[in-house]
């Protein structure tokens, strides 16, 4: 180990969290990568900051190493309980194979790209990450209208000509376009069927003919005209009808009873 | 005409004024920002200690003469404007903007999405019987044009989008118009889970050419 | 330019475009005027018939070297802008920005740097899901717009910036995004993908390199 404090002397886990040996930057840098874990945008920009501390070239990095620190870093956030989103552990999981890999001699036969370029890309991910970064900042460093240099404040208008324009933006016309296909997609579904025969009517029926059942008979002639040829239509009328009957004697109006499995349901009326 | 305006600063600009010439582009520059007139009082305020910016006006005022543009006075302000013998350029900033209505929005979206479609087609697809008006609109703004006839019983005509319609869109071509997945995946579309979550693709628009019923099936 | 001019021409004009002195008045006034870029296009169409806005603005471009205003040129459109340098006197015309977020930022520059380029893509280059809203915010700004779709299976949109880009940061074009040739040289903006992954690098490539060609033609 360098006498030179890194990451490294904390990631390697709790037990070789040596707080004494490091300088207090650096403390103040690993403690700050453990809170702020929330701060970074994914694992390809935490992988870049611990990167960072490797002080060299993105391209020399080494990748196992830096393997190893968010290893450690994942672990080190697991113990202090702090949650982390399933993109980082994704991360962490591909990096255990690849330092697996990068450690162990290649199996002959094997398939697919080597682990050096596995790991090559990884460094390309980063470098290009960077620079992206970079670029972004030299642009926003640039002079900007409105803010560095500005536009004619007091755009003529001669009304010599009145011509109306029509606009409307892209994202208008794709906003009109997701109004129309969402409403379409809520539509309440709908059975468009005609051979619906629903409770409500059946309950209507039933009210007026229960009183002409004194003596048991079976549900089935109750069933309305019509109804009963159609296999569509009898099953419908019949499941209206069966819960129509249900609802009623539950409201004490009739009473029901079926002599066994499968047997027609009978039904009377219930005396007052 | 000018005498090297962009002279440098010397030490002395340090204590003093910076120099004529980069007073005047200073009152160049603020007069040409500015939405409104600016008074003297205004400039010797904005500019740095110790200009003189009615000098710098003059100067100024000399250096547009004969130009397309002018520095005129109004009121004990001034302004810079275009010349009046030029005044017959200027239509084109006399457009007046107004938002196309929520109608023909929704049937400039279908025909762009659906095309070639049909009268029928975007009244079904939008739910509502589409006015005259509305077609009449688009065509007069050359943003939709009649396709081929339709096929069917009827023979009834198609609506296509125009090279002025990509062109005021900014579009290479329709088909660069994003699917619903897309438009979700944007945040132009409320992500609400759809009731059942499957979404069908289209199957109103069999007729539609096989670039655009892609659209839908990413 | 057409040979058949619509509008009633007096006789002089006829025969002779006006001389250059007066057109480069005409471009000065109708740049003056217009708070947006005016593309040489449509120079050409407002001008009387046979004039060379191209050479004029040659001209006006030297005209204004050094001066509080600036000929500039954004995409295929030329605008008056004030000189950066006079920023300071300007706080007084400043608007206010609503500050981006870094996401928003670093999207844009991966717009700029790499485009046309597919959500795909930026979410690979940043490591990160774009968030809901991110891209919405940058189409509103009008700073970015849609490309061509890509050519490779599930034909994605791509995403380009605009000429208001371009505007907003004082760039000519895409082509003069600052480091944008060492970047290119260092294979930094080369779409290379995992190794072994399904991708094949060909087709992607052959697009990029299109719609960047066609961005970097004059």
């Amino acid at each position: 180990m360098s006498s030179e404090p890194t990451l490294d002397d904390w990631a390697g886990g709790p037990d070789r969290f040596d707080a004494e040996r490091m300088a207090p930057a650096d403390r103040m840098a690993a403690e700050a990568l453990i809170v702020d874990v929330d701060g970074f945008e994914g694992p390809l920009d935490l992988l870049l900051t611990l990167g960072r501390t490797q002080k060299v070239d993105l391209r020399r990095i080494s990748v196992l190493q830096l393997s190893e620190q968010y290893l450690a870093f994942v672990q080190r956030a697991q113990a202090l309980r702090i949650e982390l989103a399933a993109d980082y552990l994704v991360m962490a999981a591909w990096l255990a194979f690849l330092k697996s890999r990068l450690l162990l001699p290649p199996e002959p036969g094997e398939d697919g790209p080597s682990a050096e370029e596995l790991a090559q890309h990884l460094a390309y991910q980063l470098e290009r990450l960077q620079a992206m970064r970079e670029a972004a900042a030299r642009l926003m460093a640039r002079d900007q209208l409105g803010r560095d240099f500005f536009a004619r404040g007091l755009p003529e208008d001669i009304t010599r000509l009145r011509k109306v324009e029509y606009s409307a933006t892209l994202l208008d016309l794709m906003r009109a376009y997701a109004r129309i296909r969402t409403k379409d997609e809520f539509r309440p579904f709908v059975m468009d069927r005609d051979h619906v025969f629903t409770m409500e009517q059946a309950l209507d029926r039933m009210r007026g003919m229960i009183g002409y059942a004194g003596e048991w008979s079976d549900l089935t002639s109750f069933l309305p005209e019509g109804w009963d040829g159609n296999p569509m239509r009898r099953r419908s009328s019949t499941a209206a009808h069966f819960a129509a009957i249900l609802e009623m004697a539950k409201r004490g109006q009739l009473e029901l009873r079926q002599g066994e499995t499968f047997s027609p349901i009978q039904i009377r009326r219930k005396e007052p | 005409m000018s005498d090297a305006p962009k002279r440098p600063l010397d030490e002395k600009s340090l204590f003093d004024a910076p120099p004529m010439g980069e007073q005047e582009r200073m009152v160049e520059a603020i007069l040409f920002a500015s939405s409104d007139p600016v008074t003297v009082a205004e400039l010797v305020a904005r500019m740095p200690h110790g200009c003189d910016p009615a000098e710098a006006l003059a100067y100024l005022r000399k250096r547009y003469e004969g130009r397309g543009v002018h520095l005129v006075r109004v009121g004990d302000a001034w302004a810079m404007r275009t010349a009046a013998d030029l005044g017959h350029l200027m239509h084109k900033e006399t457009v007046e903007q107004k938002k196309l209505s929520r109608a023909a929005i929704e049937t400039l979206a279908i025909v762009a999405y659906h095309q070639p479609v049909t009268r029928a087609e975007i009244e079904e697809i939008r739910g509502v019987a589409v006015s005259r008006g509305t077609v009449d609109q688009l065509l007069e703004l050359d943003w939709i044009r009649l396709g081929r006839r339709r096929m069917t019983p009827g023979r009834p005509v198609t609506f296509v989008v125009t090279e002025q319609f990509l062109d005021h869109f900014g579009l290479e071509s329709a088909r660069d118009l994003p699917g619903i997945k897309e438009l979700r995946a944007a945040g132009l579309l409320d992500n609400r889970p759809l009731p059942g979550s499957m979404q069908r693709p289209d199957d109103d628009d069999d007729d539609a050419t096989d670039g655009q019923s892609e659209l839908f099936e990413d």
